[in-house]
């Protein structure tokens, strides 16, 4: 089994503060759904801030494609294939749905495919289309949570982190959010999400990890945690599932 | 054990300009006292403090001389403004106040016994000679008739202008009149003020516009009442850029040689300023008891500092051959008895200093002396007036050939 | 401990969860000294004994200009560091003051250490009408709106000529001698700090100083938590500008010298702001200390350095080297490191 | 008329030289969040560069000012560098700021004033004192070319940010630092880099000043709130803001001074603050603020 | 109790929303659903008045409340949180919590600001909520669904009448949600009026008395949840098939 990306035993947080995670394992395949799940404040999205580089990582390693990534920016670990979209969304609130699609393809240098690609998003998501002009930042929580999804597709990276990408979602469009994602991992890419929709992440996802005090708990195939009775009541609204 | 001389001095701020010479004057009057053997055998140590043009540093700065360095006398500060409630403080101590700068009159009119002024005259009677001037060396029927008055909202400034236009001088705080300057310098000359203007002390930039509106007035005679050199300049360039044919200016500032680096040698040409000093005027002085003419001075300050002193520096010179001279006249570094010898000075027996001879009336006003007035001629600042008094007088250029 | 779910049950997850939460929780700092500003005012108090063995003239004058530059820092708080709106214009409302009782003084001879709340009412008043309007906007702007209303207080004073304009007007002088003439202001100034100090304390552990500090992070939020924060901004700004007003009363007459360039000058708002900053913005502490470091280091300059340039580029780079490495300012770094000395933990 | 058009003319002059002076401290307060105070005294840096050159070889002020706006760009780097970076990520970014830059502004005048003394300083080309006449007008040489100057420059700027891919950048990395850096833009590098514009821009404006006003270090204080009245007026970070506020002010400036008082010219600009304030707080150009 | 008439609300040609009238019954729950952009939000917006409608009117308790300030309308009893929580850094999250509380007249301002009372309320509400050990933490220093539950605990200090909630769900872990639920109906027993927006269709069927369907600025359907549920255009615009997955 070839690992893409795995993280071994990290230990980070926030300046000088404490160790919010301390002990974090992760093994990440290609072209596979992950899904991490976990208690609020359990500190899953420190753990992706720190593989991708928005904070210092003070133990353990972040080893993707046989590389170390500890210590590398933000956007030079973007250059090496991972994308990230952080739970704030990270927009540019004051410019348009456009301006915000062709920064999502920054590190393209050819112009041309730059405006193909994003041609071909307005054309996937009408609702972007519609306002492609409209500041960012007066968009509507869904159509935000869109645009920043969107946004990654048109760089075609190696492995995309998406930290709660069903947020604030109607029904109808986390369905077709959960397909685009499985068609992206069907096109290479892989997917490491963060969710606490938790059913229906696991449900969509090959791969289940839980992260609870910081630590990786468990690890296993998205059958296997959905199944587990203890995984249940902790983390997914217990009684409902059982 | 050294006798110690503080003076806070605005070094840095929108006074630095003058402030800075002011400290030349002191430390080179110091020095050579010094190498002289210095005062009653004791060493000179000049303490100069920076206020940085602010009023309440300046008054700290005296309090801490007097307190903490226990400093034996005082020298002045510069400019109007900063003397004003210097005053107030180093009377309360009785210290002798010899004072480089502060010619308006209400600084003389509170009451002080310490107060002795180093240049001419309170700054309101500063336009008799400007009006001299003109009566005296323009030969009848071509003075000019009219006059644009321009200021800087200044104290110092707005004492001369009191004097040309012949305004009350009031006491705001009691509203109590101190002087009635009526009919003016101005009206005595028989010219007519067809435009006056003002402009803020700090933040002005619109000088094209100023000199416009002169230009526009049409007078023959342009009064810039300007608080200090750098407003002389930019003043002087405007009116030339506009393109004003004035007959004569006459400003209050620009003796310095900053003046004519800045408007360049035409633009200065024929423009009259008042000073108390010139350095081609024969005055005689004592300095550690030895003779020590004008051309002295002009020597040694030259060889100290490559450049040629102005009266900027050549006040505050005589500020300390003053003190110098009240010490030894006293025999002490009691200030009380400082000042009753130097009040004690008459016209026979003054002050000696490179400004000439000084005696001074009780609210310390020097007597009977009178402006220098100067113009550039040809880049150089000549002396044209008083016409009698002394040798060198250059003959008055008139009128204006424009700038 | 090490739990996997491996091998536990659910409720020794929870368990572990509590014990990973207690780790992580911050504990709260609540060793507060408030006998140590008390003991300082004491000792402050009877230092004019010491003009009875020598002239100590020089001290009593720092300490009194340091007590006015604690009320003015401190006031400055209010508005600055709980409210969140850095002005540099409060030199206005110390004009406002000195102008105030000291033409009163002129006129009537009514001393300003009498009419200095009343001085302190005015400056609040126009505090409370410029609030309305310069308050509208927050940041950046209205930092510039305050030096703005700086300006124009100094073009308008600079051209009211019952006050004396540009020139500004001396005041009459008490009749105490050299050694004793000071002690009147240096125990009015040294009462005004005090109750200013006292008072910000009392605002800060208000519901309206927990308002102010609300509003200053965020007033939408604010609003519909159910603050009044247009309300609450002007009466901050309007308080700010009471201990001004009176410091400026009691220091018109110290000086016997009014003069808009002594008064309305952006180095006297500059130095408020920098006190408190220095100290820590939005700390009881905080101007208090900020006040005494830059007096000391002042004095220092001038005693080292005499007169300079030097001297002003001594003082940026003092303030620029606190402000990078003490962000919060000293009281504020340190507490938040948890460093901070219990003396100076007056919060 | 003749009289109307003059001052007209004159304003506008004016306005276009504190347009310049304005738009470098509007850029970086539009793309960096820094109220830069100290602004104005690296202006006056940029004019002492300029005097050096005029007063040993006799360079022309104009021709020096690309060396002055590189020298000044090289000075930003070094100060971004040493002040500002450690602060970038704070959250009181912007008004910490304020604060630091009035502290670098202290240092610059100490420095200068140490180097230069405080002697007032102007540089004088010939044009600086000339004019052209036409019949009964005349506009100011000097102001006129420093005029149009201001305005290529700006005008190139303002291409610049608005259509270039680093321009992009810089815009981008304001509005959202982390997310700039998310996507792949070395936001430390454009940092330094808008800094160093808009210091450099200082400096193009400090040759300008050389011949248009007298300079000396403590002179920065005077002007510090008149640009910083355009910027607002005009919308704080918006550059075509400040050269729309810095003509306007201006000429009205210039009729308030020819027909009420010079004392009272200055007044415009704060007067005019106040009242955008309550009428338009987000300014003539700038963005309308979240609560209404 | 609330009542919304003919809401407006546009910026430039996008009409947010566009004439909405329903309302909210006392001491039920109801639920305003809708796909993203519907103007859900925004209705939120115009009702607590932190933005201004174009125009229509807003009614609580028979008294009109649309052009009053959003303080006053807090302090009539209408309470609300935000879709992205919106928090108050360097203060502390119990400060967070407490400064929601109440504030009578003049002289209440110048009340101690955190009382013995109010600080152990706060504390049992942090407790309820799971999130004790942050009580101390600057409000900036949390997860996203720290914050959330932040602002819920500040909700419930005011002791409100009405409460207008904002996707709480959003980013909550199920199991904490369950609890939560409860709570909102254990208050809601006790007379609390609730409106809530939410995209859990799930917890908005368990929880709701009456649902509210928005789309396009405009109210397209109201009345119960199984009404709602079976409706086609609710179907069709929203809901996209989802729960006939899950019956399944
Ligand atoms: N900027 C920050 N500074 C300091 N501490 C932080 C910061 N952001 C988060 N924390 C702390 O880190 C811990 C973990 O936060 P994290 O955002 O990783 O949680 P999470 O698992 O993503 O939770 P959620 O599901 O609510 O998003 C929290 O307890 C929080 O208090
Ligand atoms: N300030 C604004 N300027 C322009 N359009 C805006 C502004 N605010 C909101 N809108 C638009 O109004 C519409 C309604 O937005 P709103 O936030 O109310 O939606 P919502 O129903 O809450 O959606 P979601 O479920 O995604 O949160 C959206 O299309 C949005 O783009
Ligand atoms: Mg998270
Ligand atoms: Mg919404």
């Amino acid at each position: 089994m070839t690992k893409l990306l795995e993280v071994t035993n990290i230990t980070a947080g926030y300046g000088d503060g404490p160790a919010i995670i301390d002990g974090a394992h992760l093994t990440v395949e290609p072209g596979k759904v992950h899904c991490i799940i976990g208690p609020n404040g359990a500190g899953k999205s420190t753990l992706l801030k720190a593989i991708c580089g928005m904070l210092s990582i003070r133990k353990g390693d972040v080893v993707f494609k046989g590389e170390r990534l500890n210590g590398l920016r933000p956007d030079q670990i973007l250059r090496k294939g991972i994308c990230f979209v952080p739970q704030e969304r990270a927009l540019f609130a004051k410019m348009t749905v456009r301006e915000n699609l062709r920064m999502g393809g920054f590190i393209l240098d050819d112009k041309k495919e730059l405006e193909r690609r994003i041609e071909g998003i307005l054309e996937r998501f009408p609702i972007l289309r519609e306002r492609a002009d409209q500041h960012a930042g007066t968009m509507s929580g869904g159509q935000q949570q869109t645009l920043a999804m969107a946004r990654t597709l048109i760089i075609k990276p190696d492995i995309v982190m998406l930290d709660e990408p069903s947020l604030g979602l109607a029904p109808k469009v986390v369905q077709e959010m959960f397909d685009i994602m499985k068609m992206m991992s069907a096109e290479g890419v892989t997917v490491l999400l963060v969710e606490q929709n938790a059913l229906m992440g696991l449900k969509n996802a090959d791969w289940g990890v839980v992260l609870d005090l910081g630590r990786t708990l468990f690890e296993g195939p998205a059958a296997t945690v959905l199944a587990d009775p203890r995984i249940q009541e902790l983390y997914l609204g217990g009684k409902k599932a059982a | 054990e050294t006798l110690k001389i503080g003076a806070s001095l605005p070094i840095t701020g929108g006074l630095s300009v003058s402030g800075e010479k002011h400290k030349r004057g002191y430390e080179l009057c110091t020095k050579l006292i010094n190498d002289a053997g210095g005062i009653l055998g004791r060493q000179v140590e000049l303490i100069v403090s920076d206020n940085r043009s602010d009023t309440a540093t300046a008054i700290n700065q005296y309090e801490r001389f007097i307190n903490v360095d226990k400093v034996d006398a005082v020298y002045g500060t510069f400019s109007s403004r900063l003397t004003f409630p210097v005053a107030s403080i180093l009377s309360k101590y009785n210290m002798v106040h010899a004072i480089p700068s502060g010619g308006a009159l209400r600084i003389y009119e509170q009451g002080y016994k310490n107060l002795f002024y180093f240049q001419v005259n309170a700054a309101e009677y500063t336009g008799k000679d400007v009006a001299a001037v003109i009566k005296q060396l323009i030969p009848a029927g071509e003075a000019p008739k009219s006059a644009a008055v321009v200021s800087a909202d200044d104290f110092f400034a707005n004492a001369i202008e009191a004097g040309l236009l012949g305004q009350k001088v009031k006491d705001p705080a009691t509203d109590k009149e101190i002087a009635d300057l009526a009919p003016g310098y101005l009206s005595d000359a028989g010219i007519e003020v067809l435009m006056q203007e003002k402009w803020p002390e700090e933040g002005f930039n619109d000088w094209l516009n100023l000199a416009n509106s002169i230009k526009r007035s049409g007078a023959e005679m342009v009064i810039g009442l300007t608080a200090s050199a750098e407003e002389a300049v930019q003043l002087t360039r405007s009116l030339k850029t506009v393109g004003a044919t004035p007959k004569l200016v006459y400003l209050s500032q620009g003796a310095q040689t900053e003046f004519v680096e800045g408007v360049g040698k035409e633009a200065a040409d024929g423009v009259l300023i008042h000073t108390t000093w010139h350095k081609d005027v024969p005055f005689d002085s004592t300095l550690a008891g030895k003779p020590f003419s004008n051309a002295d001075f002009v020597k040694a300050f030259t060889a100290e500092y490559n450049v040629e002193p102005d009266e900027d520096s050549a006040i505050p010179f005589a500020v300390c051959q003053g003190i110098e001279q009240a010490i030894l006249g006293a025999g002490t570094t009691d200030n009380a008895k400082m000042g009753e010898w130097l009040h004690a000075r008459t016209k026979d027996d003054p002050v000696r200093t490179v400004l000439g001879r000084f005696s001074w009336d009780e609210v310390g006003l020097p007597v009977e002396k009178s402006h220098i007035m100067t113009q550039w001629q040809n880049g150089d600042l000549t002396f044209v007036y008083p016409t009698g008094e002394f040798e060198g007088v250059s003959p008055f250029s008139y009128p204006k050939n424009g700038f | 401990m090490t739990v996997t779910l491996q091998d536990s049950s659910a409720s020794a997850v929870i368990e572990a969860r509590r014990t990973y939460n207690e780790k992580l929780s911050r504990k709260t700092d609540q060793t507060r000294a408030t006998w140590f500003p008390l003991a300082l005012l004491a000792l402050l108090a009877a230092l004019p004994l010491l003009q009875f063995v020598g002239n100590y003239n020089y001290v009593l004058h720092l300490v009194l200009f340091t007590a006015s530059y604690v009320a003015m820092a401190s006031s400055w708080n209010i508005l600055g560091g709980f409210a969140g709106y850095v002005s540099l214009g409060h030199a206005v409302f110390f004009g406002v003051g000195g102008y105030f009782s000291g033409m009163l003084l002129a006129r009537y001879g009514i001393s300003t250490l009498i009419t200095a709340p009343l001085a302190g009412l005015v400056a609040a008043a126009i505090g409370y009408g410029v609030g309305l309007v310069t308050l509208k906007v927050r940041g950046p702007s209205f930092i510039i709106s305050s030096i703005a209303l700086l300006m124009i207080a100094r073009i308008l004073f600079d051209n009211w000529h019952f006050i004396g304009g540009a020139n500004g007007l001396t005041l009459p002088t008490n009749d105490l001698t050299v050694q004793w003439a000071k002690l009147p202001y240096y125990y009015a100034m040294l009462a005004i700090a005090a109750f200013t100090v006292w008072s910000a304390y009392k605002i800060k552990h208000s519901k309206f100083g927990l308002g102010l500090r609300a509003l200053s992070k965020d007033e939408i939020k604010a609003e519909s938590a159910g603050i009044d924060t247009r309300f609450y901004k002007v009466v901050a700004f309007a308080l700010s500008a009471f201990f001004v007003g009176m410091a400026g009363a009691v220091w018109g007459e110290y000086l016997t010298y009014l003069r808009p360039n002594i008064f309305l000058l952006i180095l006297v708002s500059a130095n408020m702001v920098l006190m408190c900053i220095l100290g820590g913005k939005g700390t009881i502490a905080g101007p208090v200390i900020g006040a005494i470091l830059i007096v000391a280091l002042n004095e220092l300059f001038v005693a080292t350095m005499g007169a300079s340039e030097i001297n002003i580029l001594g003082t940026g780079l003092v303030m620029a080297i606190g402000l990078m490495f003490f962000p919060l300012g000293l009281v504020g770094t340190l507490a938040r490191s948890g460093k901070l000395p219990r003396i100076l933990n007056w919060d | 008329m003749a009289e109307i058009l003059q001052i007209l003319i004159l304003g506008l002059a004016l306005g276009g030289v504190i347009a310049l002076m304005g738009s470098g401290l509007s850029l970086v307060f539009g793309v960096m969040r820094i109220v830069n105070l100290a602004h104005p005294a690296l202006i006056i840096g940029g004019a002492y560069i300029t005097y050096l050159a005029f007063k040993a070889f006799d360079i022309d002020p104009i021709a020096m000012l690309p060396v002055a706006a590189v020298t000044m760009a090289a000075v930003g780097v070094v100060l971004y560098r040493l002040l500002f970076q450690r602060e970038a990520r704070s959250a009181k970014y912007s008004e910490m700021t304020v604060l630091l830059t009035f502290a670098l502004a202290m240092m610059v005048e100490g420095l200068l004033g140490s180097l230069f003394t405080n002697t007032q300083r102007v540089t004088s080309p010939d044009y600086a004192t000339a004019a052209f006449f036409i019949g009964d007008v005349f506009i100011p040489k000097g102001q006129l070319y420093a005029g149009l100057v201001s305005l290529a420059i700006i005008a190139a700027l303002s291409l610049f940010l608005k259509y270039s891919r680093l321009g992009y950048a810089i815009r981008a990395t304001t509005q959202n630092r982390e997310a700039a850096e998310l996507l792949g833009v070395n936001v430390q590098f454009i940092s330094v880099l808008a800094f160093a514009i808009g210091i450099g821009l200082a400096g193009a404006a400090g040759s300008l000043v050389s011949f248009v006003f007298s300079f000396f270090p403590a002179k920065h204080w005077e002007w510090i709130a008149m640009l910083m009245s355009v910027v607002v007026l005009g919308g704080m970070g918006s550059i075509l803001g400040t050269v729309v506020g810095a003509l306007i002010l201006s000429v009205v400036a210039a009729f308030v001074g020819t027909w009420i008082g010079a004392t009272w010219s200055t007044l415009t600009f704060f007067l005019a603050l106040f009242i955008i304030l309550l009428v338009r707080p987000q300014g003539l150009f700038g963005e309308k603020p979240e609560m209404a | 109790m609330l009542e919304v008439k003919n809401l407006c609300k546009h910026f430039g040609g996008i009409k947010a929303v566009d004439g909405a009238t329903f309302t909210v019954e006392k001491g039920a729950i109801t639920a305003l659903i809708g796909p993203n952009g519907a103007g859900k939000t925004t209705a939120f917006n115009c009702i607590s008045r932190t933005a201004a409608p174009t125009s229509g009117e807003v009614w609580l308790d028979g008294e009109r409340i649309d052009h009053l300030r959003p303080h006053k309308i807090t302090a009539k009893g209408l309470s609300r949180t935000f879709q992205i929580s919106r928090n108050l850094g360097d203060m502390t999250v119990i400060e967070n919590v407490i400064v929601q509380s109440r504030v009578d007249g003049l002289r209440g301002l110048f009340r101690p600001a955190m009382s013995r009372e109010e600080k152990d309320k706060a504390m049992s509400i942090l407790d309820f909520l799971g999130i004790t050990r942050i009580a101390h933490e600057d409000g900036h220093n949390l997860s996203y669904g720290q914050k959330k539950l932040m602002d819920l605990a500040a909700l419930l200090m005011s002791d409100p009448k009405i409460i207008l909630l904002d996707e709480p769900a959003g980013g909550v872990n199920p199991s904490l949600m369950e609890e939560i639920v409860g709570h909102i109906r254990a208050l809601n027993d006790k007379g609390l009026t609730v409106l809530i927006v939410e995209h859990n269709m799930d917890l908005i069927m368990r929880l709701s008395h009456k649902v509210v369907v928005m789309a396009h600025g405009k109210v397209i359907c109201a009345g119960t949840p199984d009404v709602v549920r079976k409706d086609p255009h609710v179907l069709d615009a929203y809901l996209g098939g989802v729960l006939e997955d899950e019956a399944a």
